[in-house]
């Protein structure tokens, strides 16, 4: 049994017989911990650069989808059917001009994106893509997602205000707004889950979905907690800050919202963690709920394979649920919004975990 | 609470969902109706009014569409001898005013669009850009 | 009865003449019985007040307010002649509050001051611009621009130096 | 051809913190040597360079939402399903003018909105464009006689294609958009920056 | 605890103001105290325009006042002209006019939809709205060969008649938007997030409704019943049944509904007027004005004047446009310019009443009011 991505490095290695000479080398060197931290930092390489991906294509997907919505083409011009549109946009922010605006704060204005974007890369860590496909099964995965999800309000908030700009702070407090009060809903959501399983580690939740019901149904945690998905994916959507919930660069109210000042490269980073993050929650949604990696094994495919190709599609299933109903909703109002958070999905979120604690303890579940 | 509680099934919403997943999957005529512009073109009514045209034979150059042009875009200049109207396109209403007032039927409007052009001094369209003859078109 | 004519029997003192405005019946006000003679159309019904128009006529402004009725739908125009040096009339702003907006672009454009008026400023083009445009003598020829101030607020000037690029 | 020789000490001797976009690209060398390597037309690697950053450019010119009048709403139209400004990658109207390139001045430009447009061109970061629509933003057009229009929108910021038509349809609006994209195409990396005439 | 009043400047580059006009908000937190409206960005001086130039001259130019609605500000003025002058038209000339009209009313609604979703977030409507227009647009291009500025209606008639192939493509609009429609209701009408949105937002009780002159579908969503076409009825109205849309809630939702009411009903009308067309092709007075000289491409090229000089006098006219009731005060001294024209646009005075609308409201709540006022620019400024 192969833990983790360390570990399935080392594995493929062996399989080639390359392993065993390079631990010798490096042990002659006295000096085996550098192999380690080579391994490691490939891990990460393969992770930046799957997300990076993952990112471009979630932005032209994002497009198409509006544009098939719409009963048009969407990006058609650039490369087959518009894929390079990203590379492109990319490429196009990069050599653009980097205004700081004269006013602003300008080591908070400079800082902001990049504490905005390092925390959407460091969610991915406990994420498990696929059979032993997980940076690190840490033991605490959903709380430290958890945590780290909640750097991003206090960047934003640097954002806002350091731009000096009346909509960017007015955006960044909507947005602090929303990220807080949406994300004990969430968190409330998720410890359903987790009394359901008796573990904090992503991997033994997934584990817990393995099984089947008459052969079938599979026994995804939907089916058992249906009350926690729907309030779980309602909450992630507002944490993603989506239509409708999208008040941190609600267009027609304020300009752009908290990056109404950033240009070029900053404000692609702002774009790049809005994207990884919509990966990611969607990602810990099917974790949770829909049952992760698992799914009918294969014969002669590696499980790391199959187990990776029906994480995609179900993460991506969750993806296209969000584009869909953002074209589809107009957005609420901020109020209507934090009504929405603290007077009905907080109670429903506490009656649901009391539900399932009652369930617990007298055995019926599990 | 008493909005969740009459709200609840969202019906509103998931009815909308279906209507665009119709879009999605072009279910009862709802096709995608993007023309590919420089690949594919819009066909054009004969009574577009677009780029003027002026018949060389029949133009006499009398100047009545200079006056009756609301904002001054036609001038009579002299090319080859004879007058003839130069229309600034970059101040032009497409109203068809000239069209309509021209005693000769020699003021035309074709169905041509595509006039965009990198100085202001190029939309200025000389009777060397604007003449036709009816002869070599037949 | 057309309403003009009722009118007239109503306030005999206000009104000059009633004549028609093609198919509408226009009763001429005097100017300084203007507030009292919409008081009574009011309360004949007309309580939909369509348009204020100014018109210059060289040497005497003439301010033309168009009604109508949704109750009774009848059409009445009362018309305000006043002199050319001065022109003022009374505001109808506490009557309706339509006539607010309807107000000051009449003094925007045309020139006619509305006494009682509660912000009787320019609606359409910037404060500080430089004549009425509507009025026959405005001069067409001297063109003036408009620059943005330090708060935001237009500043008019005729130098545009500021705006135009280089060429 | 001689090789274009570089005095850095000239440059160095002034000490002048680089305030403007034209004055910090300076600073950093690049554009000269850019320059002098176009000059030479030795080292391709950077005419590619060029080459992948005008594609760049003009694969993902993203307008900025700043309709005016009339040209407005055919603005709308080339944005929407019939004609679909998207195939070109420029759906993304931003209503921020800092993560815009292209600004269409699609309508009158009235006196009293002439330093506003001036204002949002002037927050753009460069490279940035400008076209302008129709007959009141080319010349003034209908309204070129009263007294509150602005003759032209060029007599306060550089345009780079006119569009005529009152209001032009909106296959007008791609084929001035083809037209901007055979011009970046053809720009040299300083170009935008007067630099490379 | 001191707290500070916010003051916010929407506008005039604004996405969601329709154009170039600018909110000054005077603000309690998210809660506005004072709405001032700041007008002008698109002040073009057409009245004057219309003082400089003939009568035939300036119909183009009131094109450009409510551009998504054209057609009936050109019947406006031509109307005014015409009561002026006192020129008969001919039926045919009136129904080609009634049909131009109401599709251009069909149009306008879809566009002001359209527009007031996007600014609530939801981008999808104004996009199948405008696919729609789009096949409006084509029919109209057909018919005079212009997209928005059409310049169709002429004192004494209408340009040109209508081309063949023109009545079977629009019956095939008018069948495909009746399905449209229902897509519409199914996408937006009962969406729990727009309902709350738009209910008791912006509440406009009809007495104060016709104290701020509003008219036009915002009247009709505060309940009162009042349609030019049917009080005063003009052109052929009088012989065509439609039924006039009214509201009583008086709030926004109520103002959204007439709209999509009118919408169907507009399709009504333009199925009635079609099937009741007249044939005789005279499309202009004869009477009126001079025929054109020579090689006239056909019998039945219209007549209408080039030089055009009604006698001495002064006409107000109005009807009812899309957005409201639209007026012409013309002024005639007998030559054959205009010696002044006044235009009473319906934005402008439904707009009046956006500053008493939204205080204690939210900018939110701004947005979907004033999107349902439905206002243009170019009409409010003239």
């Amino acid at each position: 049994m192969i833990a983790n991505a360390y570990e399935l490095i080392v594995y493929i290695l062996t399989l080639f017989r390359v392993y065993e000479p390079l631990l010798n080398v490096f042990q002659a060197l006295g000096a085996e911990y550098v192999l380690r931290i080579i391994i490691v930092l490939v891990e990460i390489a393969v992770l930046f650069v799957f997300v990076l991906l993952t990112v471009m294509f979630l932005t032209w997907m994002e497009r198409k989808v509006v544009a098939m919505v719409q009963s048009r083409y969407g990006p058609m011009v650039t490369g087959p059917r518009g894929l390079l549109q990203p590379v492109m946009d990319g490429v196009k922010l990069i050599g653009k001009e980097d205004i700081i605006p004269a006013k602003a704060d300008r080591w908070i204005f400079t800082l902001a994106p990049f504490i905005v974007f390092i925390p959407a890369l460091l969610v991915f860590i406990p994420l498990p893509f696929g059979e032993s496909l997980i940076i690190s099964d840490l033991r605490v995965g959903l709380l430290y997602i958890i945590a780290i999800s909640a750097i991003s309000p206090i960047a934003i908030l640097l954002a806002g205000w350091a731009s000096n700009n009346k909509y960017s702070l007015m955006g960044a407090m909507r947005a602090v707004a929303q990220d807080i009060s949406y994300t004990i809903p969430l968190a409330l959501a998720a410890i359903a889950v987790v009394l359901l399983t008796g573990s904090l580690s992503m991997v033994d939740i997934v584990n817990a979905q393995g099984g089947a019901w008459f052969g079938v149904i599979p026994q995804w945690f939907i089916f058992i907690q249906p009350l926690g998905f729907i309030l779980f994916l309602i909450a992630s959507i507002a944490e993603m800050g989506r239509i409708p919930f999208d008040f941190q660069e609600s267009e027609s109210e304020l300009v752009a919202g908290f990056f109404t000042e950033y240009s070029g490269m900053k404000f692609a980073m702002f774009f790049l963690a809005e994207y990884a993050h919509l990966f990611a929650v969607s990602g810990i949604v099917v974790t949770l709920f829909l049952g992760g990696w698992t799914g009918p094994v294969l014969p002669f495919i590696p499980v790391q394979i199959t187990s990776l190709v029906y994480f995609l599609i179900k993460t991506y299933a969750v993806i296209f649920f969000a584009m869909w109903l953002r074209d589809t909703v107009p957005r609420v109002r901020i109020d209507q919004l934090l009504n929405l958070g603290w007077k009905i999905m907080v109670p429903l979120a506490l009656l649901n975990l009391l539900v399932t604690g009652f369930l617990v303890t007298a055995g019926v579940m599990v | 609470m008493a909005w969740i509680s009459k709200n609840w099934a969202m019906s509103g919403i998931i009815a909308g969902l279906i209507v665009t997943l119709k879009h999605v999957l072009h279910i009862g005529n709802r096709p995608t109706v993007t023309v590919q512009y420089p690949y594919e073109r819009m066909k054009v009514s004969p009574r577009f009014r677009g780029l003027h045209a002026v018949d060389e034979n029949a133009c006499i150059g009398c100047g009545i569409c200079e006056i009756n042009c609301p904002n001054s875009t036609i001038q009579i200049v002299k090319y080859n001898t004879k007058w003839y109207p130069q229309v600034n396109i970059g101040m032009c209403l497409f109203c068809g005013l000239c069209v309509d007032v021209c005693p000769m039927n020699a003021m035309k409007m074709t169905g041509n669009y595509e006039l965009a052009d990198y100085t202001r001094e190029s939309l200025v369209y000389g009777p060397d850009r604007l003449l036709f003859n009816k002869e070599v078109k037949q | 009865m057309n309403p003009a004519e009722e009118l007239k029997q109503k306030l005999p003192s206000a009104v000059v003449s009633i004549g028609i405005q093609v198919n509408k019946p226009m009763a001429v006000i005097k100017k300084e019985e203007l507030l009292n003679a919409a008081q009574k159309v009011k309360e004949m019904g007309f309580d939909h007040l369509s348009v204020i128009t100014g018109i210059d006529y060289m040497d005497h402004f003439e301010v033309v307010y168009n009604f109508f009725s949704y109750a009774k739908k009848q059409n009445l125009a009362l018309k305000v002649i006043t002199d050319h040096e001065d022109p003022e009339v009374d505001s109808l702003t506490s009557l309706w509050k339509g006539a607010d907006w309807l107000e000051r672009e009449t003094y925007d454009l045309v020139g006619i001051k509305f006494i009682g008026h509660p912000n009787l400023v320019r609606i359409l083009l910037p404060d500080g611009w430089i004549g009425h445009p509507l009025r026959k003598d405005y001069d067409m020829d001297t063109e003036q621009f408009v620059t943005i101030g330090e708060g935001g607020e237009d500043i008019v000037s005729t130098d545009g130096s500021n705006l135009l690029r280089r060429k | 051809m001689d090789p274009v020789t570089i005095d850095t000490t000239k440059i160095k001797s002034i000490k002048r913190k680089p305030v403007t976009a034209l004055e910090k690209l300076e600073d950093t060398g690049l554009i000269s040597t850019v320059l002098a390597a176009r000059e030479r037309e030795g080292l391709i690697l950077l005419s590619t360079i060029d080459q992948v950053f005008n594609w760049a450019r003009l694969s993902s010119l993203w307008p900025v939402t700043s309709g005016l009048a009339c040209c407005a709403i055919e603005m709308m139209g080339v944005a929407m399903a019939h004609h679909d400004i998207a195939r070109f990658g420029m759906e993304i109207f931003r209503a921020s003018p800092r993560q815009a390139d292209l600004m269409f001045v699609a309508g009158t430009v009235t006196k009293r909105m002439a330093p506003r447009v001036k204002q949002l061109y002037e927050m753009m970061p460069d490279p940035k464009w400008v076209i302008a629509v129709g007959s009141c933003a080319s010349t003034g057009g209908p309204y070129h006689e009263s007294y509150s229009v602005l003759k032209g929108v060029d007599l306060i910021i550089p345009v780079d294609v006119y569009i005529p038509g009152c209001p032009p349809r909106p296959e007008a609006w791609l084929y001035a958009i083809i037209q901007l994209r055979e011009k970046i195409k053809n720009e040299g990396y300083g170009a935008k920056w007067g630099l490379n005439k | 605890m001191e707290t500070d009043e916010l003051i916010i400047n929407m506008g005039p580059v604004h996405p969601s103001t329709h154009g170039v006009l600018r909110f000054k908000l005077r603000m309690d937190g998210e809660i506005i105290k004072e709405c001032t409206p700041v007008l002008g960005y698109l002040h073009r001086g057409t009245e004057k325009l219309g003082e400089m130039k003939t009568y035939l001259q300036f119909i183009p130019y009131t094109d450009r006042l409510d551009y998504i609605s054209a057609m009936p500000n050109n019947y406006a003025f031509v109307k005014a002209v015409e009561e002026l002058a006192g020129i008969e038209v001919p039926l045919r000339a009136e129904y080609i006019r009634v049909i131009t009209m109401e599709l251009n009313r069909v149009v306008n609604h879809l566009v002001s939809i359209g527009s007031l979703l996007m600014d609530l977030g939801a981008a999808t409507m104004i996009m199948w709205g405008f696919r729609e227009r789009e096949n409006a647009l084509q029919l109209y291009e057909m018919l005079c060969g212009a997209r928005m500025t059409f310049n169709y209606i002429k004192p004494g008639g209408v340009r040109e008649d209508i081309p063949e192939g023109f009545i079977p493509k629009l019956n095939e609009f008018i069948k495909d938007m009746e399905k449209r429609i229902e897509d519409y209701e199914q996408l937006i009408n009962t969406n729990e997030i727009f309902m709350m949105r738009m209910k008791n937002i912006g509440v406009i009780s009809a007495e104060d409704a016709i104290n701020y002159g509003m008219t036009g579908p915002t009247l009709r969503g505060s309940g009162v019943n009042y349609d030019l076409r049917k009080v005063e009825p003009y052109s052929i109205y009088r012989d065509i049944d439609f039924k006039v849309c009214v509201r009583r809630e008086c709030d926004s939702y109520a103002r959204y509904m007439v709209r999509i009411d009118e919408m169907k009903e507009c399709l009504y009308i333009l199925r009635q007027v079609v099937d009741t067309m007249p044939e005789a092709k005279i499309v202009s007075n004869p009477k009126y004005g001079i025929a054109p000289m020579t090689g006239a491409p056909s019998a039945v090229m219209p007549y209408f004047p080039r030089i055009f000089t009604p006698p001495a006098g002064e006409v107000y006219s109005r009807i009812e446009a899309p957005k409201g009731e639209l007026g012409f005060y013309v002024v005639s001294d007998g030559t054959t310019k205009p010696y002044r024209v006044k235009i009473r646009s319906p934005s402008f005075c439904n707009l009046t009443a956006i500053p008493g609308m939204v205080v204690g409201l939210k900018i939110p709540d701004l947005i979907a009011a004033f999107g349902t006022i439905d206002v243009v620019l170019g009409d409010v400024d003239r």
